[in-house]
């Protein structure tokens, strides 16, 4: 019966969806609202973005300027919504544990946090060496090519966002070698929440930068008068790199504390 | 015929060949089968990356892509691995594949 | 040309190997016999493949113009193939493993049987348990 | 600094969170003074914001600075509804943050920063919401609202809560990307996302108004703001959403998510399509006001079976959202009927926010969470009864209080559109609000106190410790239920003054 009815809701829906397509622009038609504007005057804004986004920002990626100059203040919440959902699943998943119990646990982590502990209680050693050994060349590359991705947010495709999975990629590399010790040896706990919140600061943190330039919020061009260098379009190339880096470390530390808490079920222990 | 077509062709043949790995993902018998099938899909999509850039003229671009799909691909095998290799000690998967392996070995 | 040619032999290599990794796939009895098809098949022929694009990237270095983005890109091509190499291996390894514990047995001849039934010790509870079953439904 | 309001009333809470999530973690006691400090930024902002738009007018901002005529980049917009809503949210924020101080007790104090956090995101999006000039942000403050009230639902520690927050996710989801499909559709028409943007491109181009796909873009928009308003047949997730969560997370989610959602629904229809959609499109419009109807007789039937205090509160809002969606498309020639519906958004909140205020301090200080629990407890606290009542009577619509007046005015628009079965709904509702809220009345001044009422007090061992910092933000509440009511006429004045006219003026240039 629940079957029936939500099969009908979704014909229903596909109905409603399709129902429109024969009044859609062709598919790539260079005169189509989207990319050319309503016939009726007003220019579209893509017309505007691929006609003066080199000459706004110095920026050659047009996606890269749109994300986070033009339409900065939509990418500053897509942030936070990253930062809400590392938050929420820790605040419902993980396990406090009393005082008495914190002490024997923060022995215990301490144990397991050095160098890639390769052999473990429950008898998986040769598991271990072999992924271990892999991982041991593959993550300081791998970390590399995440700092490579968000640097490279300017010129090609990449940035916060694709560099911060890359580099959250890479600790869950570690967990999965070494046990979840040794990645939580080199990002602790405390650490990478604290660090989610200091990437959405360091975000909103240069936008409110311009406020003090009598500029509006998110006017990267402002910060031209503490930089002294290249102009109000180099000013905004700046404070795009400086947003993704703020992007990167929130979904680089969200990423490894959504595997961490729902690897282990909120214990920090064990996992995977 | 220029570099382009061929290079087309070759990614249509990759496709094409790509089905035998799709079989294995949909036949299974076993959840790691279909994970070896998905394994080899991924690696096989890490060339696509490449074929495009080719098409599209800019390999520059796309090999960026390719590297980083090859990175995710290797994480979801190795999760995957550790994963299920966890539910099998704990018993869950062994009433079905004791089944398969006789059938297969009768 | 002879670039481009050499080029075009190793992406077809790779073709044809990828092909002995699909049918391996599709036609091999058992789980370890199909992880090696695909372990070896896929890795070799992704190798190859790449390696051929990436030969082909160099075709013309003598063109100072081009040359520098285009050693850059054969490069990273090059990168990838390490990265394969290292990372195709691994997995397979991992993959393999997770199937023995998982409980997967290899389909070896009858006559074959107890000499080659795997080191006892890496054996689990769960495994040896199944192949007890399976002797006890055997006619 | 003072040309900024728009902004920092939206940016306050999030370096609130930022900074709790940072420092909170170390010490828990700076969370509840930089949570306070961050929506007080926001409360008197808001009053800033007011004060202009009721002396000026209406109020762009542009983020980043792209002051572009075709929606280059975002903008904010503050008008007569929009300002007092954002005032309405801080005031609501604030009384349930003072409300759940240390509001889990000693039990889960190790994540009360993280439920600070929420709190304030929760806060963001719903200001963001408010504010915003643009389609697409909308989606993006939705989604930070959503996800910060389903992380609030399931925070609390019962196995109920966690299964109210899991279908709550899955039908908020569905809502949210019928919103984004309705969004692209949308901007695959008219090549914008800047509500008033689209605004002038379909007053201008009406073979384009009229086209399929905006009207296959406003039903998909509707349909997932219907949703997450709760209104009739998609309103399975609210009772249990809201009345298992916390009551620190209750008095702010019940009173604002559901009346922020009828604000962007009216955004969208006047800001966006115009009113000629309701106008022109009699059938259609008769038929929302008819789901209306069906909400609130529904939202009425389901309180009075249910015997526990919060999910009774919680079918009302079932009602409630009734009420405005049903005002709102009236279509009557006077425009009361979405005057009232917008004054009502207003009352809602208040009212709400007092009455789960109440409840909250009765499950807190007596352990009373089902009607029979309350028998002669208003004998036993009588500040917190009072305000209840108050509460209680402002949901009846008794006079002096805001919940008459909105009532009143919705009334009036539906006589002048003639919708009578609206009027039949909206006073039987108010009929079944007083059996409701007398029967409430009755058990808790006159019933007898239970004999074991001594030991239950010994059963909750909170009792007294916070009771002042309970209290306090429900005699507020109590206050501020009366005022608007009294003094309705200046919030009336603003409302009608500032929107209406403006949409009688663009609907006159179509």
């Amino acid at each position: 019966m629940q079957k029936l009815f939500a099969t009908i809701a979704v014909i229903i829906t596909g109905a409603i969806l399709l129902n429109a397509v024969e009044d859609f622009p062709r598919f790539g038609d260079p005169h189509s609202p989207p990319n050319s504007g309503v016939s009726g005057g007003s220019v579209s804004s893509s017309v505007h973005y691929l006609q003066n986004t080199y000459l706004d920002t110095r920026v050659p990626n047009v996606v890269t300027a749109v994300l986070a100059d033009y339409r900065g203040y939509d990418t500053l919440f897509e942030t936070a919504v990253i930062l809400t959902a590392g938050i929420a699943v820790f605040a419902i998943l993980r396990v406090v544990r009393r005082k008495d119990e914190e002490e024997s646990t923060g022995s215990e982590e301490k144990a397991c946090s050095g160098e890639f502990s390769t052999s473990d209680s429950d008898g998986e050693g040769r598991h271990r060496v072999v992924v271990g050994t892999a991982c041991r060349v593959v993550v300081p590359l791998a970390q590399l090519f995440g700092f490579y991705i968000i640097a490279h947010g300017h010129p090609s495709p990449g940035g916060g966002f694709q560099g911060g999975v890359v580099l959250g990629t890479s600790f869950i590399l570690l967990a999965l070698a070494g046990g979840l010790g040794s990645a939580l040896g080199r990002l602790r706990e405390d650490m990478y929440l604290r660090l989610a919140c200091l990437g959405v600061f360091i975000y909103a943190g240069i936008g409110l930068l311009s406020l003090f330039f009598r500029r509006n919020f998110l006017d990267y061009g402002a910060l031209s008068g503490l930089l002294q260098t290249g102009g109000e379009e180099m000013a905004r190339s700046h404070g795009i790199f400086g947003v993704e880096l703020g992007v990167a470390m929130t979904v680089t530390s969200v990423m490894f504390a959504l595997f961490a808490n729902l690897s282990t079920r909120g214990e920090l222990k064990g996992g995977l | 015929m220029t570099f382009e077509h061929f290079s087309i062709g070759v990614g249509v043949a990759l496709l094409l060949l790509m089905i035998p790995a799709m079989c294995r993902i949909v036949m299974g018998p076993t959840t790691m089968d279909r994970i070896v099938g998905a394994n080899m899909v991924g690696t096989k999509t890490t060339v696509l990356l490449v074929i495009i850039g080719v098409i599209f003229g800019k390999v520059d671009m796309f090999i960026d892509f390719a590297l980083t799909y090859a990175l995710l691909n290797f994480t979801g095998a190795i999760a995957a691995a550790r994963y299920l290799r966890h539910k099998g000690r704990r018993g869950i998967v062994l009433a079905s594949t004791s089944e398969e392996s006789v059938c297969e070995r009768a | 040309m002879v670039i481009s040619f050499l080029s075009a032999l190793l992406i077809l290599a790779g073709l044809v190997f990828f092909l002995g990794a699909g049918v391996g796939i599709l036609r091999f009895p058992d789980f370890f016999s199909r992880m090696h098809a695909a372990g070896k098949g896929d890795t070799l022929s992704t190798l190859l493949i790449i390696a051929g694009f990436a030969l082909y990237q160099m075709r013309d270095l003598g063109d100072s113009e081009a040359s520098v983005s285009a050693v850059l890109v054969a490069l990273k091509m090059l990168v990838i193939i390490a990265f394969l190499y290292i990372a195709s291996a691994t997995s397979t390894s991992a993959l393999a493993e997770a199937g023995w514990e998982d409980g997967n047995d290899p389909v070896i001849a009858p006559k074959h049987e107890n000499r080659l039934a795997g080191p006892p010790e890496s054996r689990t509870a769960a495994a040896d348990l199944n192949r007890n079953s399976t002797h006890d439904s055997q006619p | 600094m003072s040309e900024h309001l728009p902004v920092i009333v939206v940016l306050a809470p999030l370096f609130g969170a930022v900074i709790v999530g940072f420092f909170g973690t170390r010490d828990r006691h700076l969370c509840f003074p930089i949570a306070l400090t961050a929506l007080a930024l926001s409360f008197v902002c808001s009053i800033g914001v007011v004060h202009h738009v009721a002396t000026v007018g209406a109020w762009d901002y542009f983020v980043g600075g792209w002051e572009s005529p075709h929606g280059v980049g975002i903008q904010l917009r503050a008008d007569g509804v929009n300002s007092l809503l954002l005032l309405a949210i801080a005031v609501v924020a604030l009384l349930a943050l003072v409300y759940s101080i240390r509001q889990d007790g000693e039990k889960d104090a190790e994540k009360s920063p993280f439920f600070y956090v929420l709190f304030l995101l929760l806060c963001v999006g719903l200001f963001g919401i408010t504010i915003t000039g643009d389609a697409f942000n909308v989606y993006v403050l939705i989604e930070i609202t959503a996800l910060t009230s389903y992380g609030l639902v399931a925070i609390g520690s019962s196995r109920r809560s966690r299964v109210a927050a899991f279908q709550y996710l899955v039908i908020g989801t569905v809502g949210a990307s019928f919103y984004l499909i309705g969004v692209g559709y949308l901007y695959l028409a008219v090549g914008s996302l800047n509500m008033a943007d689209i605004r002038t491109i379909l007053a201008a181009n009406p073979e384009i108004a009229n086209s399929r796909i905006i009207g296959t873009a406003l039903v998909f928009i509707l349909l997932g703001v219907w949703t997450k308003m709760g209104l009739f047949p998609l309103h399975g997730w609210l009772p249990n959403a809201y009345s298992y969560c916390p009551s620190g997370s209750a008095n702010l989610m019940a009173p604002l998510v559901t009346k922020v959602s009828v604000y962007v629904m009216i955004r969208i229809l006047f800001g966006v399509f115009g009113l000629g959609v309701i106008t022109e499109n009699p059938g259609w419009s008769d038929l929302v006001v008819l789901i209306a109807v069906g909400s609130i007789v529904a939202g009425s039937v389901m309180a009075l079976t249910q015997r526990e205090i919060k999910k009774m509160l919680c079918c009302l809002i079932v009602a409630e959202v009734g009420y405005m969606v049903g005002g709102t498309w009236l279509g009557d020639a006077g425009r009361w009927g979405l005057t009232g519906s917008m004054y009502h958004i207003l009352a809602d909140a208040m009212m709400t926010s007092c009455l789960f205020l109440a409840a909250g301090v009765f499950a807190k200080q007596f352990g009373a969470t089902r009607l029979e629990h309350l028998s002669g407890l208003f004998r036993r606290s009588p500040w917190a009864a009072g305000a209840f009542t108050l509460g209680g009577l402002a949901m009846i619509g008794v006079p002096p209080m805001c919940g008459f007046f909105s009532k009143f005015y919705l009334i009036r628009g539906a006589i002048d559109s003639g919708h009578w079965l609206y009027i039949v709904a909206l006073l039987g509702s108010s009929l079944v609000n007083a059996i409701l809220f007398f029967r409430i009345f009755e058990i808790a001044y006159f019933g007898e106190v239970p004999e074991s009422s001594e030991s239950s007090e010994g059963g909750c061992p909170t009792r007294g410790r916070h009771a002042a910092w309970r209290t306090a933000p429900l005699l507020v509440a109590a206050a501020l239920t009366l005022l608007l009511g009294i003094f309705n006429r200046p919030v009336i004045d603003l409302i009608r003054g500032t929107v209406v006219e403006n949409i009688d003026i663009v609907s006159m240039q179509e």
